[in-house]
This record gives structure tokens, sequence and C-alpha cells, in this order.
């Protein structure tokens, strides 16, 4: 199964862009794959449907943009060549100092996690330890990752909202009018022919709704998860975005309102922490939410989830209205 | 022994995979790729580091009575390696909007011709 | 649980088949059927394994890989349909 | 006996299902054109995630498990035919015609 990325990897580094796209997503799949056979349920969750979906379809927005030619070079460049196999090398002889694969006693398993592992449920009461560990024994880290995401969605809202200046080369326009002559827009309504997918898409995208609630909320008991949730809530909206236009996703989740759920999820998280705080203990200890010491950690764990869900879902949401806005922007100049 | 460090080895290779595409590739694009392979092999390395033989997925199976214990993986690589994952996306998603506007202010995303560019103005 | 196996090991040799076809296909449009059909082969692969392994509770990640399959499929399409790679396409049907 | 019976029952639709995911796989790599792959890819594959899912669901029982993969079949039912729709009309739509050449060539063979 291995064999299978390691096949692909190097599949990847010889084609054209759009290829290497495609098979960027086909690498996260299987993957994915692997991180379930080695018991990381949630993390093969997240990668499922960030690496597979919305990077993809990130990478699909960049290269309506940008062109999806490379340019061939012959030449095989020999300095990193190098560099990259000695640093191979290096990382392959230091393997024989590293513990043997998969061992109970490896130095990994027994410093914190045992502690993690046998307090957690009587401590927090979470079946899911990867949530518990998330969002309790390693709040702060998390809310610091909330954070880096909620910066990441208002960077690339600025990088792309500005205005783009009237210097342009001469091929770029010949690429707009290409793409303006073309039959309609990257965002726009489609053609007559889209019927099938308009219906199945109508369909389903409640459902997705529903389920991304579903995996918000059984994230204590299952793999599930904020982080998941808010990507497959916002994958619900890209869908939608994808097959309707993306006019008609704005009209029901505008730009104004994302970055405003964007900005309350990391409020709703600092919050918790603020309202421990008051309640006189150190930031972000759910002991203290409710009366009794569990029931306060579910609260407060159940809290924050929603907080990152809600963020990461505004996040997506801006980057992914970010990029399409931009190829309007640029359709609407080249007519 | 060849089944101890398989795992790390396939981490090896698609890391220096990775590290290749980004050094050698002009294309801003395809460095992109290459980070996004660089990170996919370090969430390799660390999810088999937490792998136990034998072991399950970290949630709470119920034991019914004399059943023993089961074994469970290590919860803490999961979720460095969970957040992780949605803070590359977020941070690709960064760099691909500024290859963007560097298309839109250079008319080319290769690096090389970039800097030929650079070197005129 | 001999049977599990079995299957596990007919959808792997079948991923390996499509993903020589993802490597070789003389257009994308191969490409992309073999993404496809390897994001159908994912989900039943960790139904399956996920009996094999005797906890059965993990079919949401099911769901999940068939949605993002769905929606990869869609947003590529798309850009193939409305993108600027027209140029391209042509030339490699010469090819074929 | 209904234990027996359900065994034997899973075990009749997983080894069809994956008979049909081999033939999967050999249909892309062997026919000719888009149009034909998309044949194998697209229709057989969807019958052999049915067949693979209901006979795990013979397993499991009464159970949460089975109401997931039966929310997994009816996904992959609406999602893969719609996709594999989409593909086919995005590349007709393109102006990739199906490859007749070849088929010609091969009944000229068989003559």
């Amino acid at each position: 199964m291995l064999l299978l990325v390691a096949g692909t990897m190097t599949v990847l580094i010889v084609r054209n862009l759009f290829v290497a796209t495609m098979l960027l997503g086909i690498v996260s799949f299987t993957m994915a794959l692997i991180f379930v056979s080695l018991d990381a349920v949630d993390v093969a969750f997240t990668e499922a449907a960030v690496g597979a979906g919305i990077s993809t379809v990130l990478y699909i927005g960049t290269l309506a943009m940008v062109g999806a030619q490379e340019k061939e070079k012959k030449t095989i460049a020999i300095g990193p060549l190098i560099i990259c196999l000695a640093v191979g090398a290096t990382l392959f002889y230091a393997t024989y100092e590293m513990p043997a694969y998969g061992r109970a006693t490896n130095p990994v398993q027994t410093h914190v996690a045992p502690r993690y592992i046998q307090d957690s449920p009587t401590e927090i009461g979470v079946p899911n330890m990867v949530t518990s560990v998330l969002a309790s024994y390693r709040g702060y880290d998390t809310f610091g990752e909330t954070t880096v995401i909620f910066t990441a969605g208002i960077g690339v809202m600025l990088i792309l909202r500005q205005r783009r200046r009237r210097k342009q080369e001469e091929d770029e326009e010949e690429e707009e009018e290409l793409r303006s002559s073309t039959s309609g827009s990257l965002t726009g309504l489609g053609s007559d022919h889209d019927l099938v997918p308009h219906v199945v898409a109508k369909l389903l995208i409640p459902f997705i709704l529903v389920f991304a609630l579903y995996v918000q909320f059984h994230g204590d008991y299952g793999p599930g998860g904020g982080f998941q949730a808010g990507v497959i809530f916002a994958a619900g909206f890209i869908l939608y975005a994808l097959v309707f236009g993306i006019d008609f996703a704005r009209a029901v989740l505008d730009g104004k309102l994302v970055l405003f759920l964007m900005a309350a999820g990391v409020l709703l998280y600092g919050g918790v922490g603020i309202a421990s705080m008051i309640l006189g203990g150190a930031f972000l200890d759910y002991n203290l939410l409710a009366d009794d010491a569990v029931h306060g950690q579910h609260l407060g764990i159940l809290l924050i989830e929603l907080g990152v869900g809600i963020t990461v879902t505004a996040a997506m949401l801006s980057i992914f209205y970010a990029f399409v806005g931009r190829a309007d922007i640029d359709i609407e100049q080249g007519d | 022994m060849f089944s101890e460090h398989f795992n790390y080895w396939v981490f090896i290779i698609l890391l220096m995979l990775g590290l290749f595409t980004v050094m050698s590739r002009s294309n801003l694009i395809k460095k992109m790729i290459g980070l996004s392979l660089f990170q996919i092999s370090v969430f390799l390395f660390y999810i088999s580091m937490g792998k136990v033989t034998g072991g399950t997925a970290p949630i709470v199976v119920e034991t019914l009575g004399n059943a023993s214990e089961p074994v469970y993986s290590n919860p803490l690589p999961h979720v460095l390696i969970l957040t992780a994952i949605v803070v590359g996306i977020a941070t690709t998603a960064l760099g691909l909007s500024l290859v963007v506007r560097i298309k839109e202010t250079f008319g080319t995303v290769d690096e090389d011709e970039i800097l030929a560019l650079e070197e005129d103005s | 649980m001999i049977i599990y196996a079995v299957v596990a090991i007919a959808i792997l040799v079948s991923i390996a088949m499509a993903l020589a076809r993802a490597i070789l296909g003389p257009t994308s449009y191969d490409r992309i059927l073999s993404a496809n059909a390897i994001g159908t082969k994912t989900v039943l692969l960790i139904a399956v394994l996920g009996f094999l392994n005797g906890r059965p509770d993990f079919l949401d990640l099911a769901l999940v890989y068939s949605l993002m399959n769905f929606i990869g499929t869609l947003a590529v399409l798309k850009y193939f349909k409305f993108g600027t790679l027209r140029g391209r396409l042509s030339a490699s049907e010469k090819k074929s | 006996m209904i234990d027996l019976l359900l065994d034997v029952g899973t075990w009749i639709l997983l080894i069809f299902g994956g008979v049909l995911l081999l033939i999967t796989g050999f249909g892309l790599l062997r026919l000719p054109d888009l149009y034909s792959r998309i044949h194998a890819g697209g229709m057989a594959d969807t019958l052999a995630t049915f067949l693979i899912f209901t006979g795990l669901a013979l397993q499991s029982g009464f159970t949460l498990v089975t109401v997931k993969l039966v929310l997994v079949i009816v996904f992959v039912f609406f999602t893969s035919p719609t996709s594999s729709y989409a593909l086919a009309h995005a590349s007709f739509v393109a102006g990739l015609k199906p490859d007749l050449k070849s088929y010609r060539d091969r009944d000229e063979e068989d003559e």
C-alpha cells in the first residue's frame, strides 16, 4: 500500500501542472487511506476533507487564473539534486537509530501519552481521546491554530480583494479574451446541459449540511469535531457555488457575514477561556463552567469545538470567495 | 529489519521528492505542490510514530466484563497533525493567492522570468 | 475474516490499475476519470478495513470521502468546461 | 441457521463485488478510448459498491453502522453516475470524439 504512494509521488514530479493537481488529489486519497490503517481516524477524516476536496478546488481556482502550462526545461538541476540526496542519506542513516516502528515501548509512547489515554475518560468524560486532548489538554495550541486560520483567511482576502492595476501584459489579455469568448465564466450559471448535476446537487446539499452538523456534535464520541465539520460545511457551500454560480451562494451567505462569522468563532473560543477566568480558574479551564468538573469539561469542549467549526467554515468560504471572485473581476475587465 | 523501518523510508522518499520539487522547479505553483508533498510526508512520519502494533484507534470502546483492555494508539500525534493539516491548507491558500498576485503584476509565474524582469526594471 | 482481506486485496489491485491509467492516460479526462474511480474504491476500502479491524464505526469517513470525491470531480470539470485549457486538449487529441 | 445464511450471503456478495472491482480495474487499463473507460469506471464501480456494502450490512445487523452503510450506498448511487455523466458531457463538449477507429480496426480483424 505504501508503494502506491511512492509511485504516485514519482509521477507527480514529471507532468504538467494540471495533471499534477489531479495527482495531488489522488495522493491525498491514498494518504488518508494509510492514515486509516495506522489507526489515525480523525487525521484521515481531516486529510480526506481538506486534501482531496478543498485543496483541489483551490489549486484549480489558481490554475484558472494563472494558466496551466509549465515551461519545459531540459536541464536537470544538479545542485538541488545533490542537496536532496544528501538530506535523504542523512535521514536514512538516522532511521537506524530510530526505535522500531509500532513497538509500545518507544519513547514517544511512554512520555505523556499514557496519561492522556488512562485519565482522559475519567477526567474529561469524552470517549474520543483525540477530541479531549485537542480541546482540553492542549486547548492553548488549538486556540493558536484557530487564530492562524483566521489570520490566513483575512490575509487571502486582503491580498486578493485589492483592485488590480491597469498594467497588463499582452499575452494575459489574449488569454482573457479567450476566456470571455468561451461560453461562460468559471463561476457563471453554466450551460443548459448541466441539468443532472443541478438536480443531484439540490438533493444532496441539505444532507451534506446536516451531516456536517452531525460531525460537529458527534465529535466527542466518534471521529469528527470542529475542524472536520467546518471543512465539510464549507464544502457543501462550495458545491452549491460550483453548481449554481457564486452569486447564488453569496446571496445565501454574504461575504461580510462570512467575515463576521470568522471573527465570531475565534471570539467564542476566547470567550470561553475568559469566562472560565472570570469564574476563578485559569484561561480555558473548563472545570468551573458547570457545577461538576466532567460536566464542565463537556460544555467547554462543545463550545470551543463550535467556535473552531465556525471559524474554519468561514475562513474556507472566504478563501474560496476570494479566489473565485477574483476570476470574475478578471473577466469583467477582459470584456 | 525491513518492516521495522519501512514507514520511515517511505517518509524519507516523499520528503526528498517534495524538497527536490521545491528547489528545482522554477514554476511557483509547482513549488507550492512540492511544499504540499513535503507537508504530507511529515504527517506520515508523525502518524507512524504514534502507531502501536495491535493497537486500535484512540476512541474508548466499552469493554464487556472480562475482556482485556484494548491497546490504543498514541492520540497526541493525531492531534498535532489534525490541526497541522488545516493550518497547512490555510497557508497553502495564502501562498496561492500570492502566486495569483505575482501573476497579475509580472505576467508570469516562472521564477527565472520574474527575476529577469526585476533586473530589467 | 478472510473474505474481508481478500476483498481488500482485490480493491488494492484495482486501485493500482486505476493509478496506472492515471499515469498513462493520454488525455486529462482519463486522469479525472481514474481519480474519481480511485476515490470510489477508497470509500469501499475504508469500509472493508473497518470491518477487518473489527471497528466498523468509522463509516463517517467513507461518507466524507464520497462527498469530497464528488465535489472535486465537479470542480475540475467546471474548470475544464469554462477554463482556458482547451488548446492543450486538442493537441493531445491528435495523438490518440 | 440464520447466521450461517447471512454469512453465506455476505461471502457471495463480497466475492461478486471483488470480481467486479477487478473487472473495473482491467477495464480502466485496457479499453481503447475515454468513453468506454467511463463505462468501466462509472457503472461497474457503482454496482460493486452496492454489492460490497450490502454484504457488509448483512454482517452488521440492525445498528447505526447499517444506517450509515445505507447512507453511503445512497450517496454513491447519486454521485457516481452524476460525475460520470458530467465527465462524459464535458469531454464531449470539449470536442473529444469517441475513438471509433479502434473499433473499426478490431472489427476488420475479426472478419
